[in-house]
């Protein structure tokens, strides 16, 4: 029997950035990314109007309309199955402490390589949480 | 001392706005740098370091490489305007001549305006920092005529002398009553002011609904 | 009248020099944009034009692609940087409590001096202009207390109540004679007056040779 596929969905605001990660993204067999979103706001309708939610959500933090910080507490609050991994341009610690507050699962930076993308997916879907040691050195 | 009290309020109103626009600025370049820099270079990040850990194929690479030349050269277009638009860098290496030729043929290529500018500037008569401050002054007086006057048609000479620089600037747009200090009341004139205060000089504007505006500035 | 005279003429003052270090502060950002990102965009995008166009082998990729790699994160760098010191972003998205937070941290681990900050700010007390003026406050004061003051210890407090701001802020550093009027000259202390003037506050300076330096705001 085939394994179940890993569902993702993106919000960043740069559409550059959603093509490139969607593109690697879907390279990975045990990945199916359900769609893209370009702020917050747009990914709050999406979710609500898709049958399939998604397992994993890849959000980015400064976007218009809405923020990351704001969507992922509302989506916390509306699907709590839903684990949000921040992909963010920003490092400082009050950014990581806030979206860890809110319930983001975990804190990638937007230069980081895209193997670990791939593997912070895998080990939140698998186990729930995952912060590598940079984060643990920030906070 | 009613006139001192209403120049001391004027001031103020000017250190105010000042500053707000000095943050304003901030928050856009922050921003530009931010929306328009940071977020382009994540992408190419991204790029170089799939084509460095995967094996994509011969029309992959090509395809992920060319992405990556577009951006950067996309971002270098904007990291250059940013600067440019912050301060021209003609003006630094080829002086303020150059530099209104340059911002006048800008103005010029829009086609909304023709610009005229007859340059008969002698090569370092001024300080780079006394240019810099007339090229502000010159940008104002652009700015205010699409801006104010819908001008269509500009002209501007600068000429110099041993002693004296003499720049005569007119536009055939809707004009405005100098006599009116409201009208006065505006950033932009008021850091002329400023400007040809730091310049030592003086600027005579002349201008009344209907009849263009021109000003001619002295130093 | 004399008293007047002394006011407009230090204000006139603070408006050219309010413009002066605007064109200084343009200046440095369109070099450092210059200088620190297109300069090392041309490198990226020179690889990128290679790496498209010659036959290299696979070692010979690997190694420009490691370079467009490294430039452009220290690329990115620079940019957040640049953007961080003109507006933190902290400020913006989290409110001045944690945005001076983050700017005591920074001065506390430069190791040269231990800043603390007990913040009792009540989020949203100010708009979020306001913050942005109270936190340049905040910025000077600390510059002031290691350029000036080389202090070794500065603490700080905000606290707001119901209709009320407190900022108290202490340094230990070298003093200086507050009534002295040609010490209080300084660009960095009459900004802090303006921008108390823009949020409707005031200020008292308690400081004297030797005594370090003390300020309260309130709001
Ligand atoms: N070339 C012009 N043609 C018509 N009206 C003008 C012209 N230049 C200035 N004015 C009038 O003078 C006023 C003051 O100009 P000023 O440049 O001081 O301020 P502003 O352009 O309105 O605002 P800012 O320059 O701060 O963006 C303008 O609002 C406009 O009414
Ligand atoms: N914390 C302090 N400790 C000791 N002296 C201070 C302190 N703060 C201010 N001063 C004194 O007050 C003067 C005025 O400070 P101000 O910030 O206005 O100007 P500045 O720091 O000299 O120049 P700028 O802020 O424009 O770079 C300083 O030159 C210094 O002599
Ligand atoms: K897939
Ligand atoms: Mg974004
Ligand atoms: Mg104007
Ligand atoms: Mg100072």
């Amino acid at each position: 029997m085939e394994q179940e596929k890993i569902k993702i969905a993106i919000a960043d605001d740069e559409a550059l950035f959603r093509a490139g990660i969607l593109f690697i993204l879907n390279r990975v067999p045990e990945f199916d990314v359900l769609f893209d979103a370009e702020n917050g706001v747009d990914l709050l309708e999406i979710l609500e109007d898709t049958q399939e939610k998604p397992n994993i959500i890849l959000m980015d933090i400064k976007m218009p309309e809405m923020n990351g910080v704001e969507c992922t507490k509302i989506i916390q609050e509306d699907y709590p199955d839903i684990h949000i991994i921040a992909l963010s341009s920003y490092g400082g610690k009050t950014f990581i402490n806030n979206m860890i507050a809110v319930g983001a699962s975990s804190y990638l930076l937007k230069n980081t390589s895209p193997k670990k993308v791939v593997e912070t997916i895998k080990e939140v879907h698998k186990v729930g949480f995952c912060y590598d040691e940079w984060v643990h050195k920030v906070l | 001392v009613e006139k001192q009290q209403l120049t001391l309020d004027h001031q103020k109103e000017m250190i105010h706005s000042g500053i707000e626009t000095q943050e304003e600025e901030r928050k856009r370049i922050a921003q530009d740098l931010h929306d328009d820099i940071s977020s382009k270079l994540n992408v190419v990040s991204l790029n170089a370091q799939y084509l460095l850990e995967e094996n994509l194929t011969k029309e992959e690479q090509h395809q992920m490489l060319q992405q990556v030349l577009q951006i950067t050269n996309g971002t270098l277009e904007t990291s250059r305007k940013i600067a440019h638009n912050l301060l021209p860098p003609i003006l630094d290496k080829f002086g303020l001549g150059a530099a209104v030729d340059e911002i006048c043929e800008e103005y010029d290529n829009s086609k909304k305006v023709s610009v005229r500018f007859s340059n008969q500037y002698q090569e370092n008569f001024l300080t780079s920092q006394q240019e810099l401050h007339l090229f502000r002054v010159v940008q104002e007086l652009l700015n205010n005529s699409l801006k104010h006057g819908k001008a269509t048609e500009i002209s501007l000479s600068i000429t110099t002398n041993e002693q004296n620089l003499t720049l005569r600037y007119v536009d055939n747009g809707k004009g405005f009553d100098t006599q009116n200090e409201t009208l006065k009341k505006g950033l932009g004139l008021r850091n002329i002011d400023t400007r040809l205060d730091l310049l030592n000089g003086n600027v005579a504007y002349n201008s009344s609904v209907g009849n263009g505006f021109k000003a001619t500035i002295t130093l």
